[in-house]
Formats: C-alpha cells, structure tokens, sequence
C-alpha cells in the first residue's frame, strides 16, 4: 500500500467573527496558501476534493452545493463529510491508498458566527423524542451535556476540578504563543473559579469559545509528493475514528471513542508506547476536561493520571508531555468541524520545524485528536511522523 | 501508476431495503436497522463481523434533526466502529457505496456496511419546506422559488437545444411506474398507466407535469461491501465494483447552459476509465440512471455516454429501454415508480443493478443476460453526479 | 403462492406505512427546529446589492479567461485567479430558459403561474445570468432566446436585492 | 483575495433562516410501546436483549450491538440510582436559570442502559452519585405520550 503525505497546509487566522468575507472568500483563502505552500496548481494538479461541513451549521439544506468553487474543484470529483476535519483527511488518506487519487484536497472551516441560534441548533442534534424535550421545556443550554459527561468523568477517574481549571489556564497561555488564536490570556485557577458554574461541575471559563476560521489540506501519495516538493514530507502513519451510541445516555466517562479510534491510528503507524514514542500532541479541549481525558483515552496517561500531570506543570512546552501548545479550542476558539484540522496543522508545523515561539526541539512523532462535540460520541486519531 | 496493482478489488454481497412510503412510522434509526439487518442477512453477516459502517443521508432539514448521521449511528450498526458520513445531495444514494468502495479499496477495512436513510415525511407541512433552503439566501430565496423549477428551466432547455418531445419524455413515467409492479417495496406502481395519463396530469411547473415527478419518501436502503481477500467466503457470485466516478460542476447554476450534464459525462468517464471500459454502449448491458424527473433519465443516458444528445428520447420511443428491450434503463422501476427517499434510492440503483447481476431479481430479472451494468445518481443544484459500474465475473 | 415467487430481492421488505389520519393517533412530538442566519454577503456581493439599489448590474472581469462574471465574484472558479476589474452590464439580455409555474414555493397550488427562469445577460458570456421572473408577457408568447430587459422599481423601493428588479420583459424595439 | 472591502458601513449582512413550519417526529415502533405503558399504564418499559444480557431504556426494536431484533419488553420499575448528574444554570440566550435546572444518568437496574432525565424536589447541593431515585409521573389524565410524562425523579424513602 501506498504512503501518504501532507503536501501543503494554508490556514487562515481565527476570530470571533469575519464580516468582511462570505465563507467562500473565508476558504479561498485559506486554499491559495495552501495551494503555494504545496506548489501546485487546483485546477491541474488535484485529483479530489473533500469538504467538511453540516447543514444546519452553514444554513443551506445541501452545502454540498457550495462547496466546489472556492476550492477551485469545480468541474472536478468533490465531495462533503458532514464531520470533523480529521473524518474528512481519513477519507483523503483512503482514497489515495485506494489508488483512485494522487493528490487530494482537504478544507474545513466555520462560519459559526453567522449562526444566530447556535444553542438552539446543538439541541437540534438531540434525539426529539426523547432529549430534546427535556431542555427545550425551560430553554435549557445544551451544554449540559458537557456538565454531565464531567461529572461521570471526574466520579470515574478521581479526577478534581482544580485539576481542569489548570487546563484551561495553560491553553490560554499557550495561546499568546500563536499568532493564529483570538482566545490566549495569562488568567490563572482564580479566574476560572471566578467565572462560575455554567453547569456543575463544568465552569464559564472552562468552555471554549466559538471561532471562524478556515483550514486546507493537500495531501499526496509519497512517490509523488517526493517529486513535487524538496520540503520535508510529514507521512500520516496512521488515522482511525470511532463512534459510541449516539444516546446521551450512553456517554461513556474514559471516551472510548478516541481509544478505539487510537487502536486503528496506532496500529497502522506502529505506535505500541504512545507516551515515549510521541513528540507532540493536540487534543481536543472545547471543555477543558475534555483535554485531560482524551489524553487518558489515547493512553497517554494512565486513568486519573492526567489531572496530576495538568496540576505539576507536565502537560505544555517544557513538560513530559507537549500537549495543545496551539492552544488547543480553549486559546484557538470552537472551530466547529474545523477543530480537527486546527489540531493537525499545529502537529505539520511542529513537525516541519515551523511553529515559531512554540516550535519543539526535533519533534518526529505528532498526534492529533478530534471530538465533534455536544451530544455525541465521535472522535477521530490521526498520527503524523517525519521519516527524514 | 497501475491502480490494479494497489486496491484491494471490492464487491457487493449483500442488499435490502425497507419498503418506501410517503410516510412510515419507523424512526429513521428503526429504518435503517430494518435495511442494514436485511442486507447482513442476505450476505450471511451478523453485525460483528462489520469492520466499518458508512452513512449516507440527504438533507437534515428533511427528518429535522442536526447531524442526522450521528443521530443514527446505532440504527446503522455504527456504535463503537468507524462511521463516516458522506453527503452529496442527490447524489448520496450512489455515492455513499463509493465512499464504502474506498473504505475497503484502500485495505483499511475488509467488510463494511453501507446504509442510507432518509424520512421526508417529518418537515411540515411539505418536503418543498426543506428545499427551499437549497438555494443561495441573496441571489436566488427572496425568490421564494420551489424545488420543481430549476427541473422544469432545466428540461425546457434540454428539450428546445435537443428538440426532444415531451411525448417521448412522459414514456418514461409509464414505464418505470409499471416496472415498479414488480417490486415488492414500490409506492407508486401502475401496471395500467398510459401515457395519456401523464400528459393529461395537472400542470406543477410546466413543462413539468404531477406523473413526470417522483414522490417524496420515507425508506432505508443498505448494501454489504467486501474485499476481494474474503470476497468468497461470503458467496459464490459477488458482484463487482469495478469502477466508480464522481463529480461535480460550479454553484452558479444560472452560468451553465443546462441542456448538457458535463459533470455526469466527467463522473462517467471517470468510472469507465478506471473499468477499462472504451466504449462504454457496446460494453454496458443495462442501466439505473437518476430518474428523479422522467425527462432526467433521458440526461443522464445521454450524460452517461450511452447515447447521443437527443438521442435517448428516441431509444425510449423505439421500446429499447424497456425491461425486455435491447438496452433495459431503470429495471427496478426507478425512482418514479419505486419512489425517491433521496439517498435511500440506493436500494433501487446499486441495490437493483447488484440483484440484476447476480440473477435474483425475479420477475423485474432484465431478459438478455447482462454482466456489466452502471448505477448514477445526481444532485445538488444540477450539478453533482455519482457513477457505479458493476460486473459479474 | 410465497413472496420469493411473486417477487425478487428483496424479500419481505419492512415498513410500516402511515395515513394522515394516523398522525395523531400514535406517540409524536411535533416541534420547531429554530434556525436563523446573518450570512455575510462577501467582498463581491455586498457591491452587487449595492450596485442594485443603484439600478445597475455589475460583473466581475477574470483578466486570465476575459469572462466577466454576474453575479459577480473575488475569483474565477475556471482559472483560481483573482478577478480584477469591476465592469458594468447593461442589464439587457435573452430568456436563456423559463418555466410557468402553477406552485408557489411551499408547493400549493396557484392560479395565475408565476413566469420564472434565467436571464443570460448581454455583455457576460453565454449562459451567463441570474434567475428571475418575467413579466408582461403571456406564456404563451415566453420563449428561449427572447431579448428581454430590466423593470425596477422606484428608486426610493429599492433596498439591495434581487427583488430591486420588479421583473424582466420583452425588449421593447 | 486581493481586493477587499475597506469601509465597514460597506459589509453587507443578510438575514435568512432554515425553517420550515415545524417538524413531525414519530416515536417509531419502540417508541409507541414505551409512551402507550408510559401514558396509560404508568409504567417505564425496556426492550431485553438475551444474547447481550442488556435491556434498552427507553426500548429500541435492535439490539445495538449485536443487531439481533428485540421483542422482550419488560416494565423495568420506577426505581433508581444516579449515574452521573449535573446543575445546569443557563438557558439558551445566556440568562440565569433560577432555579437551576439538575439533569442526571439513571440507571434502573442492573444491565440496563440509564435513562436521561431530571431531577425534582431535591436540593442540587444534596446530589450525589448513587442517589436512589423514583420517577415522579404526571397524573394520568394530563399524560400525552411523550417523555415529559415524567416530570422528574425525587429521592427515594
């Protein structure tokens, strides 16, 4: 089988909100950079297109409608994944180890700010029988759910509050580092206590804020790459993803989503002692729990493990381990489906030896982890490498 | 680059579906559980031996739920597996199998479940309510247009560039809602319409007439998909994804001339070439093109390349694409006779042209024996098309 | 006589059909699903609205391949290149295709039909154009290929959309 | 993007929605068993699968992870633990929610999925994990069918 590589990345940056540009000048942009990072020409050079979107996230019953132009797919095979970012490079990676495709693109982003009913449309992602009339009655955020998947969590692992608030300090820090994240702070355990319940045991501070943003792909089949571009070629050893039962009620407090979807990744990229074999790590933060237990899921951390490591200082730059120093969704902001992308691009940077004042000395190994959030239970794995 | 030499090959082993209906009480998590259990059964499967499970559903706005394929995930046999959804508007109904087809082709998994749903009945008070938002909010809503129009702009300028009749459009209607008697989960068969029928049926958006129009459904359809390295463990007589294309052409509708689907001849092209197929009206057998509309199946021949422009009509009217006839087109009955819960027409497209090949569809069963066949499926603002072609070796 | 007999795959299909009247008779939740936007219009349409209220249509020229592009856009989807000028179009142009609608857009019936279709505009390449009614003008006379123009509406009705345009009629010779 | 909008009052927005009148959501085959003991029986039904020693609250058709069909329903009582819970304090425009509103995990016997629900006439600092709970139901004559026929669970004397 054939070995797939990342060609090009171009991002935009993200904000709380993008007036200026509709979300096809928003990924044009986005796209041209990651075009000239990767030195080819869409309109010539690309064999698929892959976009990641929702409905009800963008306003138009069939996105996929909108989708081709601003990528320059149009007249070209393009499709939607109506999942995260990471869903979206798997079916690229598939494809190009299928054969069907040498090159392909990959684009997420969020518009999320032109989304006026953001609470009502997460509960609209809740079975409507039987959970959305028990929020929908009083008009109760749908972030509740969060609330209860912490508790299950911290009852399950021993896991305390002071412990996640330590999480949500760090990424925003870690964000002033990027020039990318709108969110970065130097706030400490004080403030986030300050910021309040929002739904116990889960606090203001602790839930990521909202972003638009835009990320895009190239991808390419290894042989080819290597004629294409002197770069050093970041390899994506391995992606798995993985889903529990939709129902609320079914969550599970160790994310099993992200183990299973560890188990595919790992297996396919040899990864056997993820905690000595990985560089750099970017997991999924929109709660700030979330960060401590997904690095658990990914056997990074034993069970209940990860809370001491936030607290001692071992989860950032000069720890053990080198997790979220993009920020995470805590510093970058909700990217919506793009959050997945975010992740992985943080690790390429990393990897390629150009993430500036957050650079880690001779990163080889980076992972990155997505979860599509409030109610349910996907996440996605992907482990990139230098092989240089 | 030799793409036999990469991919794994990948076969269909499995089919079923639920019956279409305006209207069905199964949640559409039920739905899909009915179809993707038939379709296990059917390739002697239990959910276990599932290595990865692929979605395909329409729009959210039709059952009004956000992130409908997560909502159905357990329906689907998707709790604790990979699942992937993938939507192409329209296009979903053929496009999921492809994206199945990669999940296997690309020797990450050996035997996944396709399933698609789709349940039109819950948005109220009509399914218009949910197309109304496909259109672009500035240039095209304040419109207030209805989904009926751009098939009713795009067939007048099929019909005045290619000067086809609309006579030999409606024959299209009258034979697949009579091949629909066939099939034991159609919702609109008529062993005794006419075309008279059809002509005289109340005018919607004209030339587009109430029997040129499939009906709004509620159905669940699912197919088996399996590497070639188990492949016959499973049967004795897999069916054969040998080529599979897709494409899909710019958002500004209303900057492209209609008459001719570029994107089906780029998606066409794209299968046939992966197939091996040169030329693709001696090599193919018979056909499930998209027949959302009638006058759409006489496109989508002509976009397949298994006709000249204009010239599919004329086949119609010679009789050469009836069940029996020299180049059978819609076996199953189509979408028009069967019914059209969009992506879940999957049932009647790949499901139809896999029961055709492996020689199990009864009385729809297509006289000539056939070998090779193509599945299509469009979407989208006109503009997307999915290609299948499918052997028996 | 058994199903398999009667009928291929598949075999027993499932499904269990509901009238309208059963509606009410079974366990339901009936809800609405609260969706609303403020889409940003862009760099391109923002001046097209504009452009509107003014009682012009204005195109975007793609300098690689000379298409001036209504509506318009920042980029050419055919060459990925920026586009570069802003150029007025007369707003004249021919009936590229049209329907006589007897629906409205909630799919109830009409009797006066609504006369729509697309316009390609005089001074964009062929096909080039948006959607619009037709007005002043029977169906039976409506025809591919009809010269057809702009009627606005006043000035101080004008707000910045599409429906600025009242509706395109014949040309008047 | 080379050109750009530079004066702000130039930016255009346009306000639009993805609505359609409402929506009809049937409760499905399992559904209709569930709510007709709910409403009529005052009972809380779940669907048993014997091969996976797991019963489904409320009842699916499936089993989900084995797929086999499920046609053992049986009245899993009224009476329960929490899994898990949490306070919730905003609604949906950011205001206050006074009183808050507690939403937990319960579970209703051993090898049964949990039921998602609310808590009642509990104060939420005396909460906890484990909390035997029973389901408060609406007096039979206002019960519709639907999963707010219970209103909520108290602790259990």
């Amino acid at each position: 089988m054939r070995d797939v590589v990342v060609l090009g990345i171009g991002s935009t940056a993200f904000t709380s909100q993008t007036p200026e540009v509709n979300w096809k000048e928003l990924i044009y942009d986005a796209a041209v950079k990651a075009y000239t990072d990767a030195q080819i020409d869409p309109r010539r050079d690309v064999d698929s297109f892959v976009t990641c979107a929702e409905d009800f996230w963008e306003g138009f019953s069939i996105f996929d409608e909108f989708t081709p132009d601003q990528l320059g797919a149009a007249l070209r095979p393009m499709m939607t994944v109506t999942g995260d970012g990471l869903h979206g490079l798997a079916n690229a990676y598939m494809q190009i180890k299928s054969g069907i495709a040498n090159i392909v693109v990959v684009e997420a982003h969020s518009k999320i700010s032109e989304l006026l009913t953001y609470e009502h449309v997460t509960e609209l992602a809740f079975d409507p029988i039987y959970e959305r009339p028990l929020s929908a009655e009083r008009d109760v955020h749908p972030y509740y759910v969060a609330g209860l998947e912490m508790n299950l969590y911290l009852h399950a692992t021993g896991t305390t509050e002071e412990q996640c608030a330590f999480v949500a300090v760090h990424n925003r820090r870690q964000a002033l580092m990027n020039p990318l994240a709108p969110y970065g702070a130097r706030i400490g355990l004080q403030e986030i206590f300050n910021s309040g319940y929002a739904f116990t045991p889960l606090k203001r501070w602790e839930i990521a804020s909202r972003a638009d943003g835009c990320i895009v792909f190239v991808l390419a089949a290894a042989e080819i790459a290597r004629r294409l571009t002197k770069k050093p070629l970041v390899y994506i050893e391995g992606i798995g993803w993985s889903s529990e039962s939709p129902w609320i009620a079914a969550r599970s407090a160790d994310a099993g989503y992200v183990r299973r979807a560890a188990q595919i990744a790992y297996r396919h990229a040899g990864i056997t002692d993820p905690r000595r074999q990985i560089d750099v790590i970017e997991v999924e933060d929109r709660f700030a729990f979330k960060e401590l237990q997904h690095l658990e899921a990914l056997g990074l951390a034993r069970p209940g493990e990860a809370g001491w490591l936030a607290q001692s200082g071992a989860l950032g730059r000069d720890g053990e381990l080198k997790v979220n120093l993009s920020g995470g969704s805590l510093g970058c902001g909700d990217l919506i489906e793009a959050s997945g992308l975010q992740r992985a691009l943080e690790i390429v940077l990393q990897l390629r030896g150009e993430a500036g004042a957050r650079q880690v000395p001779n990163a080889r190994v980076g992972v990155a982890q997505s979860w599509r959030g409030v109610p349910h239970g996907t996440g996605a794995v992907a482990v990139f490498a230098r092989r240089d | 680059m030799n793409l036999n030499k990469i991919r794994k090959d990948v076969a269909v082993v499995g089919a079923g579906m639920t019956i279409f209906a305006r209207r069905l009480q199964e949640t559409g998590k039920e739905m899909s559980w009915e179809a993707a259990k038939m379709a296990l059964d059917e390739a002697g499967l239990t959910l276990k031996d599932i290595d990865a499970v692929i979605v395909g559903s329409a729009p959210d706005a039709f059952d009004g739920v956000h992130k409908k394929g997560e909502w159905l995930l357990d329906g689907a046999g998707g709790t604790n597996k990979p699942y992937m959804r993938v939507f192409t508007g329209g296009g979903t109904a053929v496009f999921a199998p492809i994206a199945g087809w990669w999940h296997v082709a690309s020797g990450m998994f050996q035997r996944v479940l396709v399933v698609c749903e789709e349940k039109m009945s819950s948005v109220q008070p009509h399914a218009q309510s949910a197309f109304a938002h496909i259109w672009d909010p500035i240039l095209d809503r304040p419109l207030k247009p209805n989904l009926v129009w751009i098939f009713a702009m795009e067939m007048q300028r099929y019909m005045y560039k290619y000067n086809v009749r609309y006579e030999d459009i409606a024959l299209v209607a009258v034979k697949n809602k009579r091949n629909a008697v066939g099939h034991p989960c159609a919702q609109l068969a008529d062993p005794n319409i006419t075309l008279e029928d059809v002509i005289n049926s109340e005018p919607m958006a004209l030339p587009v007439r109430r029997l040129d129009i499939s009906p709004p459904s509620d159905g669940a359809s699912a197919i088996v998909l399996v590497s070639e390295d188990v492949a016959y463990e499973h049967t004795d007589t897999p069916v054969w994804i040998d080529g599979v294309g897709w494409c899909i052409d710019t958002t500004m509708w209303t900057n492209r001339d209609l008459a001719f689907p570029k994107f089906v001849a780029k998606a066409a092209k794209m299968a046939y070439e992966m197939a091996g197929i040169k030329n693709p009206r001696k090599e193919i057998d018979f056909a499930e093109p998209y027949d959302p509309f009638d006058y759409k199946e006489l496109q989508h021949l002509e976009g397949l390349l298994l006709a000249e422009p204009g010239e599919a009509a004329i086949m119609t009217r010679e009789g050469k694409t009836q069940r029996d006839g020299e180049f059978p087109v819609c076996p199953s009955g189509g979408l028009l006779g069967v019914g059209n819960p969009i992506a879940a027409t999957l049932g009647i497209k790949i499901g139809e042209v896999y029961w055709q090949l492996a020689r199990k569809a009864g009385p729809r069963q297509v006289k000539k024996d056939v070998r090779t066949g193509v599945a299509q499926a469009w979407g989208d603002l006109m503009q997307f098309s999915s290609v299948v072609v499918m052997r028996r070796r | 006589m058994s199903k398999a007999k009667e009928f291929g795959p598949p075999l027993n299909p499932r499904g269990r059909r509901l009238d309208a009247e059963d509606l009410e008779k079974i366990p339901h939740i009936r809800a609405k699903a609260p969706a609303k936007y403020a889409w940003a219009a862009g760099t391109a349409i923002s001046r097209f609205l504009e452009e509107l209220k003014n009682g012009r249509i204005i195109g975007r020229k793609c300098a690689r391949c000379h298409r001036v592009l209504v509506p318009p856009r920042m980029f050419c989807e055919r060459c990925f290149q920026p586009t570069t000028e802003w150029v007025y179009l007369p707003g004249t142009g021919v009936v590229e295709t049209f329907s006589v609608s007897y629906i409205d857009t909630n799919a109830n019936r009409i009797k006066e039909p609504i006369l729509v279709g697309t316009v390609a505009f005089d001074g964009a390449p062929p096909h080039c154009g948006i959607m619009h009614y037709f007005g002043e003008v029977s169906p039976e006379e409506l025809r591919i290929g009809m010269p057809v123009e702009p009627v606005w509406k006043p000035k101080e009705e004008r707000v910045g959309s599409v429906l600025d345009i009242k509706y395109f009629r014949p040309r008047k010779k | 993007m080379i050109e750009r909008i530079e004066k702000a009052t130039d930016i255009r927005h346009w306000l639009g929605d993805m609505e359609a009148d409402h929506y009809y959501y049937s409760a499905g085959i399992a559904g209709e068993k569930f709510f007709v003991a709910l409403r009529d029986d005052g009972k809380i039904l779940g669907a048993h699968c014997a091969a996976c020693h797991r019963t489904y609250v409320p009842p699916r058709i499936y089993c989900e992870l084995c797929f086999a069909e499920l046609t053992e329903y049986k009245d899993v009582g009224k009476r329960g633990c929490v899994v898990a819970f949490t306070v919730a304090h905003y609604n949906k425009s950011g205001e206050r929610l006074d009183p808050p509103e507690i939403f937990a995990l319960i579970s209703l016997g051993p090898d049964t999925t949990p039921l998602l629900h609310k808590l009642g006439e509990v104060e939420p600092g005396r909460v906890c994990v484990g909390l035997e709970v029973e389901a408060v139901l609406k007096p039979k004559k206002d019960r519709e069918g639907k999963i707010t026929d219970i209103l909520y669970f108290k602790p259990a004397h």
